[in-house]
C-alpha cells in the first residue's frame, strides 16, 4: 500500500508547509479583517493536523474552541475597535522604527534564528520510540470509570489540573468584567433569515453540547468540547441581536457560572472529609461523579465562554460604570 | 524525518515565528494573533511527539495537557482582547505608546 | 487533638479555602468584607497547622487522585514551602485587611474574588510537585496579577497591564516548551522522578535554557524586567504590595526548585556568574533608577529590580549558606516590600499624589506610616536587627568562604544605593510644601497594617534561628556542597 | 471491489468534481454574486454526491443518519450564510457586473 | 478502497488552496466571508472522507462540530465584519 503512505506524505508535506505559510501570512497581512480570515483557516488547518495525529478530542475543542470562538471573539473585537477609535488605519502596517535603531530591529531575527537552531537540534536528538505515560494510562484505564484514555486523564488521573483551569476560565471572565464597560456598540437589528437561522441552531447546538457530552465518556467529546457548542450557542444568540434582560442577570448567570467550579471544589472536600486523597473517586462510582462533575463543568464554560463574547458586566443591579 | 518529527518542526517553527511577530509586531490585535501562534506552535510539538508510542494509540497525557492549553489560551486571548478594547479607548491607538521605554 | 494535625493534609485546605472564598465573595457580595477577612483568617490558621505538622513529621508527599507519581500528580511540602506559604498567608492577610479600607465598595467587590484566586493560586504553585501543573498554576497567577493591575483603570495601568500580560505569556510559553521536551525525553512530569531520570542531553539543555529565560522574564531578572517598574508603580498599593512581596518570588521559586532538584548538573552549562552578572547589574540598574525616581511607587518597584538582582547572586555561590542567605532574603523581602508599598498607599490615600518632592509634613501628619516605611526600609537596607541583615550576612559570608568576594562587594554596594534611596524619602517626609493641599484621613487600620508588617520584617532577624531551621525540612539541600 | 463499491466510487469521485468546478468558479467569476451562486450550489451537491457514497458504505442506520444530519446542516447554514452575504454586499452598492 | 478516499480528500485540499487566495485576493469584505464559508464546507468534506478512510467513528463528531461551528464562524462574520458601516444588515 505503498500509494497511502505516499499520499500521507504528500498530506503531511503540504499541512505542514500550509501551516507556516498560513501563519506568516495571518502575522504579516496589512489589513487586519484579512489577519483574521487567515487566522481562522489556520485554525481549520491546525484541526485537521490533529486529526491527522490520532487527536480526535484535541480536533474536536481546536474546531470549537480554536477556529470557531476565538474567531468570532477577534470580529468582535475589531468591531469594537473600528467602532470605539476612528483613525486606525486600514493598513497599519508601516514598520515600527520608533526609537528602535536599525541594528536592534535585526537582534530579534538573530536571537530567534539561535534559539529555533537549538529547539530543531533538540527535537531531532529525542529518542525515536518513547512510550510516555501511555502504559500507566492503559494499565489504569479500567479503575479509571470512563473508557476515553483522553477523559480518564483530564478527570481523573489528572483532575487537579482540571480543577485549577476551570477557575483559569472563571478568572478570565471576572478580568474581563472588573475592566468596566465597552462602547455601546449600534448592530443593526437581526433580520427573517438570521433570525430563523438562529432560532433553528440553538437548539441544535444545545443537543449537541449534551451529545458530546455524553460521548466524552466512550469516544472522544466531554466538557470542555460540550461546553464550548454551548458557548457558541450563547454566540449564535448574541450575533441575532439577543441581550440579556437585567432580571436575567440578577441570580442565573451567576450560579451557572459559578456550579462546574464550585461542583468541584465540593467534591473535593467531599473527598478529603471521607478521608481519601484528594479527588479520588471510589472505582465504583467513578464514572457518575465524572459524568456530574462533567455536566456541571460544561454548564459554567459555555456561560463563561459567552459571556466572555459579551465582553462586559450584564447590567443586573450592579451598576456598570466604565 | 517520520511524521513525528515533521510535525514536531513545524511545532517549532511555529513558536518562533509567533515569538518573533510578538516583538517586532505593535499593533496589539496582531501581537494577540502571535501569541495564539505561538501556543498552537507548543501544543504541536506536544502532539506530534505523543504518536512515538511504537503502538497504534498515541499517548493520551499530552493530548489532556493540549485540551487544558487550548482553554487557557482561550481565556487569556479574550482577556488580552477587552484589555485592548480598553486602550484604545483611552488612548485611541491599538499601539503600547513606546515599545522600548524601560 | 495532635494526631489529626499531624495526620490531616493542610496542603490541600490551603489550596481548596481560597477557591472557596473566592467562590462565596462573588456569589455573595454584600457580606463579601467578612467572607474575605474569615478566608484569609483561615489561610494563616491552616499554614499554621502545616507548620506544625511538617516541623514532628517532617515533608510529606499527598497523591491527589489516589495515582501513583508517574501518572498522577503529587503535592510536596518542604521546608522550602512552609517558608513560602508562611510569607504568603502573612502578606495575603494583611494585603486583605488593608484593601477593605482602601477600595470603595464596587472596586473591593470586584478586588475580592480576584484577590483570592491568585492567593489560590500562589498557594497551589508552593505545593505542586508536578512541572505541567506548575505551568497551569503559573497561568493563573499571572492572568490574576494582570487582571489586578489593570483594575484601577487608568491609561498607565492599562498600558501597564498590556505590556506585562505579554511578558507572562511569553515567559508561561517557554516554559511550556521547556516542559514538552522535558516529558518527552523522560516520560515523567513528577520533580522527583525527574530528579532520578534527567541526564545530560540536548534537549534537556534546550530545556533547562527554555525554562530559566521564561521563569527570568517572570521575575524581572536584569534585562527582562522592562515591564515591571510601570506594573508595580501604577497598579492599586494592595495590588502592588502583593504582586512585589509574592508574585515575582513564584516563579523565582521554581526556578530554585528546577536548579536544586532536577537540573543539579546544570551549573557547568549556564555558569552560575553569567546569572550572578545578570544580578549585579540588576542591582545597580534596579538601584539607579530608584534614586532618579520622582514619584514613591516607582521607587519601590525599581527596590523590586534590585532585590532580584540579590536573588539571583545564589547561584554563583550556590553553597548551602547562600541557599539559606537567599530563602531568609525571601522571605523578609517578602513582608518588608509588602509593608513599603502599603505606607506608600496611605501616602496617596492622604496626599492624592505621590510625588516625593511635594510631600507635607508627612511625619507629623501620618506618625505611623513613616515609621512603618522606614522600618521597612532597615530590612531592606540590611541593617541589624532586620531580616535583610541576616540574609545578606549569610550571603557576603557564602561569598567570602568561597573565595568569590565580588559577589560580597556587589551585596555591600547595594545596601549602601538602598539606604540612599530609603533616607531620599524619609528625608522629604519632613518637608513641607508651601501650599496646604486638601488631604483626607487614612482609616487607622489601613495605618496599623503597614506597621505591623514593617515590624514582622524586622523583628524576622531576630527569631532568625527557626526560619532557618525549618528550611533543612525535607532535606531539599541535600544534594548541595557545604562549602 | 464489493458491489457497493461499485455505486459509491463514482458518486464520490462526481462529488469531488462538483467541489473542483465549485473553486474553479471560484476564482473565475468577476463579481461576488456569481461566486456565491456557483459556491453554494456546487459544494452543497458535491456534499451531497459524497454522503450519498458514504451511505452506500455507511454500515449502520446510526452512521447514516448521522450523515444525513450533518449534510442538513450545512445546506441550511449554506443557504441562509449565502442570503445574509448577498444582501450585505448589495446594501454596501457591491455593484453587479454586467457585460 | 482507502487510499481513494485519501485520494479524494488531499483533491479537496485544491478547493482549499482556492478559498484562500480568495480570501486574502477578495476585493470586498464578502469575498472574505465568502472564503470562510468555503473553508467550512470543505473541511467538513475532508473530515467525513478522513471518517471513512481511517474507519475511526469520532471524526464523524468532528465533521458535525465543522459544519455547526462554521456556520456560527460565517455568521460572525457577516454581522461583525460590516458593522463599522452600521447599515443594517438584512432587514427588509
Amino acid at each position: 500500500m505503498d500509494t497511502l503512505n505516499l499520499a500521507q506524505w504528500v498530506f503531511d508535506s503540504l499541512t505542514g508547509t500550509g501551516l507556516l505559510w498560513l501563519a506568516w501570512m495571518a502575522l504579516a497581512s496589512p489589513q487586519l479583517i484579512r489577519a483574521i480570515v487567515i487566522f481562522v483557516a489556520f485554525g481549520l488547518l491546525m484541526a485537521l493536523t490533529w486529526v491527522r495525529l490520532d487527536a480526535v478530542d484535541i480536533a474536536l475543542a481546536e474546531v470549537a474552541i480554536g477556529a470557531g470562538l476565538t474567531g468570532a471573539l477577534l470580529l468582535a473585537a475589531l468591531a469594537k475597535l473600528t467602532a470605539a477609535q476612528t483613525e486606525i488605519s486600514k493598513s497599519d502596517h508601516r514598520p515600527r522604527d520608533g526609537r528602535a535603531v536599525r541594528a536592534l530591529r535585526q537582534l530579534p531575527a538573530v536571537l530567534m534564528f539561535l534559539v529555533a537552531a537549538g529547539l530543531v537540534y533538540s527535537v531531532l536528538s529525542l529518542p525515536p520510540v518513547s512510550s510516555g505515560l501511555s502504559v500507566e494510562v492503559d494499565a489504569n484505564l479500567g479503575t479509571s470509570g470512563v473508557e476515553n484514555p483522553v477523559t480518564a486523564v483530564l478527570l481523573n488521573f489528572r483532575g487537579y489540573d482540571t480543577l485549577l483551569e476551570i477557575f483559569v476560565l472563571l478568572l478570565a471572565l471576572l478580568g474581563v468584567w472588573s475592566l468596566g464597560g465597552l462602547p455601546p456598540q449600534r448592530v443593526a437589528p437581526a433580520g427573517p433569515v438570521l433570525h430563523t437561522l438562529a432560532v433553528v441552531l440553538t437548539p441544535v447546538l444545545i443537543l449537541l453540547a449534551a451529545y458530546f457530552l455524553w460521548a466524552g465518556v466512550k469516544g472522544p467529546g466531554g466538557a470542555f468540547q460540550a461546553g464550548a457548542t454551548l458557548g457558541a450557542a450563547g454566540v449564535l444568540l448574541q450575533l441575532a441581536g439577543w441581550r440579556p434582560g437585567p432580571g436575567f442577570a440578577r441570580v442565573h448567570w451567576r450560579l451557572i457560572l459559578v456550579a462546574g467550579p464550585a461542583l468541584f471544589i465540593l467534591v473535593a472536600l467531599f473527598t478529603i472529609v471521607a478521608g481519601r486523597h484528594l479527588l479520588e473517586y471510589a472505582p465504583e462510582h467513578a464514572g457518575t461523579l465524572i459524568l456530574l462533575l462533567e455536566s456541571g463543568a460544561t454548564l459554567s464554560i459555555g456561560l463563561t465562554l459567552a459571556g466572555l463574547f459579551f465582553g462586559e458586566r450584564p447590567d443586573d443591579g450592579y451598576d456598570n460604570d466604565n | 524525518m517520520t511524521t513525528e518529527t515533521l510535525y514536531a518542526l513545524v511545532g517549532v517553527g511555529l513558536f518562533i515565528l509567533g515569538l518573533y511577530a510578538l516583538f517586532v509586531r505593535a499593533n496589539l490585535l496582531r501581537k494577540i494573533l502571535a501569541a495564539n501562534v505561538m501556543s498552537s506552535g507548543v501544543f504541536l510539538v506536544l502532539v506530534a511527539l505523543a504518536r512515538r508510542t511504537g503502538t497504534v494509540a498515541p499517548d493520551p497525557v499530552p493530548h489532556a495537557m493540549v485540551i487544558t492549553g487550548i482553554v487557557v489560551a482561550v481565556s487569556v486571548t479574550a482577556f488580552a482582547l477587552i484589555l485592548m478594547l480598553r486602550i484604545a479607548m483611552k488612548t485611541g491607538q491599538t499601539e503600547l505608546p513606546d515599545t522600548w521605554s524601560e | 487533638m495532635e494526631v489529626i494535625i499531624t495526620t490531616f493534609p493542610w496542603g490541600v485546605v490551603l489550596i481548596l479555602v481560597p477557591l472557596f472564598g473566592a467562590l462565596s465573595c462573588f456569589m455573595w457580595p454584600n457580606v463579601a468584607r467578612y467572607l474575605a477577612l474569615s478566608t484569609a483568617f483561615a489561610l494563616v490558621m491552616s499554614v499554621i497547622a502545616l507548620a506544625v505538622r511538617l516541623i514532628t513529621t517532617g515533608s510529606y508527599r499527598h497523591e491527589i487522585g489516589g495515582w501513583g507519581a508517574p501518572l498522577g500528580i503529587e503535592l510536596f511540602a518542604d521546608g522550602l514551602s512552609l517558608l513560602m506559604l508562611a510569607a504568603t498567608a502573612v502578606v495575603g492577610f494583611a494585603v486583605t485587611v488593608y484593601s477593605i479600607g482602601y477600595f470603595p465598595n464596587r472596586q473591593l467587590l470586584r478586588f475580592l474574588p480576584i484577590w483570592f484566586l491568585l492567593l489560590a493560586a500562589l498557594n497551589a504553585l508552593f505545593l505542586s510537585g508536578d512541572i505541567f501543573n506548575l505551568y497551569v498554576a503559573l497561568e493563573l497567577t499571572g492572568l490574576a496579577a494582570v487582571a489586578l493591575t489593570a483594575m484601577s483603570g487608568g491609561r498607565a495601568a492599562l498600558i501597564a497591564a498590556m505590556r506585562y500580560l505579554f511578558a507572562t505569556l511569553v515567559g508561561s510559553m517557554s516554559y511550556l516548551l521547556g516542559v514538552v521536551l522535558i516529558y518527552h525525553s523522560f516520560g515523567s512530569l513528577d520533580f522527583m522522578i525527574l530528579a532520578e531520570r534527567v541526564e545530560a542531553s540536548p534537549a534537556t539543555w534546550s530545556a533547562l535554557g527554555l525554562m530559566s529565560i521564561g521563569l527570568a522574564l517572570k521575575t524581572a531578572l536584569f534585562p527582562l524586567h522592562f515591564w515591571l517598574p510601570p506594573a508595580h508603580a501604577s497598579a492599586p498599593a494592595p495590588v502592588s504590595a502583593a504582586l512585589s512581596g509574592l508574585v515575582v518570588k513564584a516563579s523565582f521559586y521554581i526556578l530554585l526548585r528546577l536548579w536544586l532538584e532536577v537540573f543539579p548538573a546544570g551549573h557547568s552549562l549556564i555558569p552560575g556568574e553569567f546569572l550572578g552578572a545578570l544580578g549585579v547589574c540588576a542591582i545597580f540598574w534596579g538601584g539607579l533608577q530608584a534614586l532618579r525616581a520622582t514619584r514613591l511607587k516607582l521607587l519601590i518597584a525599581y527596590s523590586t529590580v534590585m532585590q532580584v538582582g540579590y536573588f539571583f547572586l545564589v547561584f554563583p555561590l550556590a553553597t548551602v549558606v547562600a541557599w539559606h542567605g537567599v530563602l531568609f532574603l525571601l522571605l523578609s523581602h517578602a513582608l518588608a516590600k509588602a509593608a513599603m508599598f502599603l505606607a506608600a498607599g496611605n501616602i496617596i490615600y492622604f496626599a492624592g499624589h505621590d510625588r516625593i518632592v511635594d510631600f507635607d509634613r508627612i511625619a507629623q501628619q501620618l506618625p505611623m506610616t513613616l515609621a512603618a516605611f522606614a522600618l521597612a526600609g532597615v530590612c531592606i537596607m540590611g541593617l541589624p536587627p532586620g531580616g535583610g541583615f541576616i540574609a545578606k550576612w549569610l550571603m557576603v559570608q557564602a561569598s567570602l568562604e568561597s573565595g568569590q568576594w565580588w559577589w560580597a562587594a556587589a551585596l555591600i554596594l547595594g545596601s549602601l544605593v538602598a539606604a540612599a534611596y530609603v533616607f531620599k524619602v524619609v528625608g522629604h517626609s519632613f518637608t513641607q510644601t508651601t501650599v496646604r493641599e486638601k488631604t483626607n484621613v487614612v482609616p487607622v487600620l489601613m495605618e496599623w497594617t503597614a506597621l505591623a508588617l514593617a515590624l514582622a520584617s524586622v523583628l524576622l532577624g531576630l527569631v532568625a534561628s527557626w526560619p532557618l531551621a525549618w528550611m533543612e525540612i525535607g532535606g531539599v539541600f541535600a544534594g548541595v556542597p557545604a562549602r | 471491489m464489493t458491489p457497493s463499491d461499485y455505486i459509491a466510487v463514482p458518486l464520490l469521485v462526481s462529488g469531488v468534481m462538483f467541489f473542483l468546478a465549485g473553486s474553479a468558479g471560484l476564482l473565475r467569476f468577476p463579481d461576488v454574486y456569481t461566486r456565491l451562486h456557483a459556491l453554494t450550489k456546487s459544494d452543497n451537491v458535491g456534499l451531497g454526491l459524497i454522503v450519498a457514497g458514504l451511505v452506500v458504505e455507511a454500515d449502520s442506520w446510526f452512521v447514516v443518519g448521522k450523515l444525513l444530519f450533518i449534510w442538513l446542516l450545512v445546506l441550511l447554514a449554506g443557504a441562509s450564510v449565502a442570503n445574509l452575504i448577498t444582501k450585505g454586499a448589495m446594501q454596501r452598492g457591491t455593484r453587479m457586473w454586467t457585460r | 478502497m482507502q487510499t481513494l478516499h485519501f485520494i479524494l480528500a488531499l483533491l479537496l485540499f485544491l478547493t482549499l488552496g482556492a478559498g484562500l487566495w480568495r480570501a486574502v485576493v477578495g476585493p470586498t469584505a464578502a469575498d472574505r466571508m465568502l472564503a470562510v464559508q468555503v473553508f467550512g464546507t470543505t473541511a467538513v468534506t475532508i473530515t467525513l472522507l478522513f471518517a471513512q478512510a481511517f474507519g475511526n467513528a469520532a471524526l464523524r463528531d468532528v465533521a458535525l462540530m465543522f459544519a455547526v461551528l462554521a456556520a456560527v464562524t460565517a455568521v460572525a462574520f457577516v454581522r461583525r465584519a460590516w458593522s463599522e458601516v452600521g447599515v443594517d444588515d438584512d432587514s427588509e
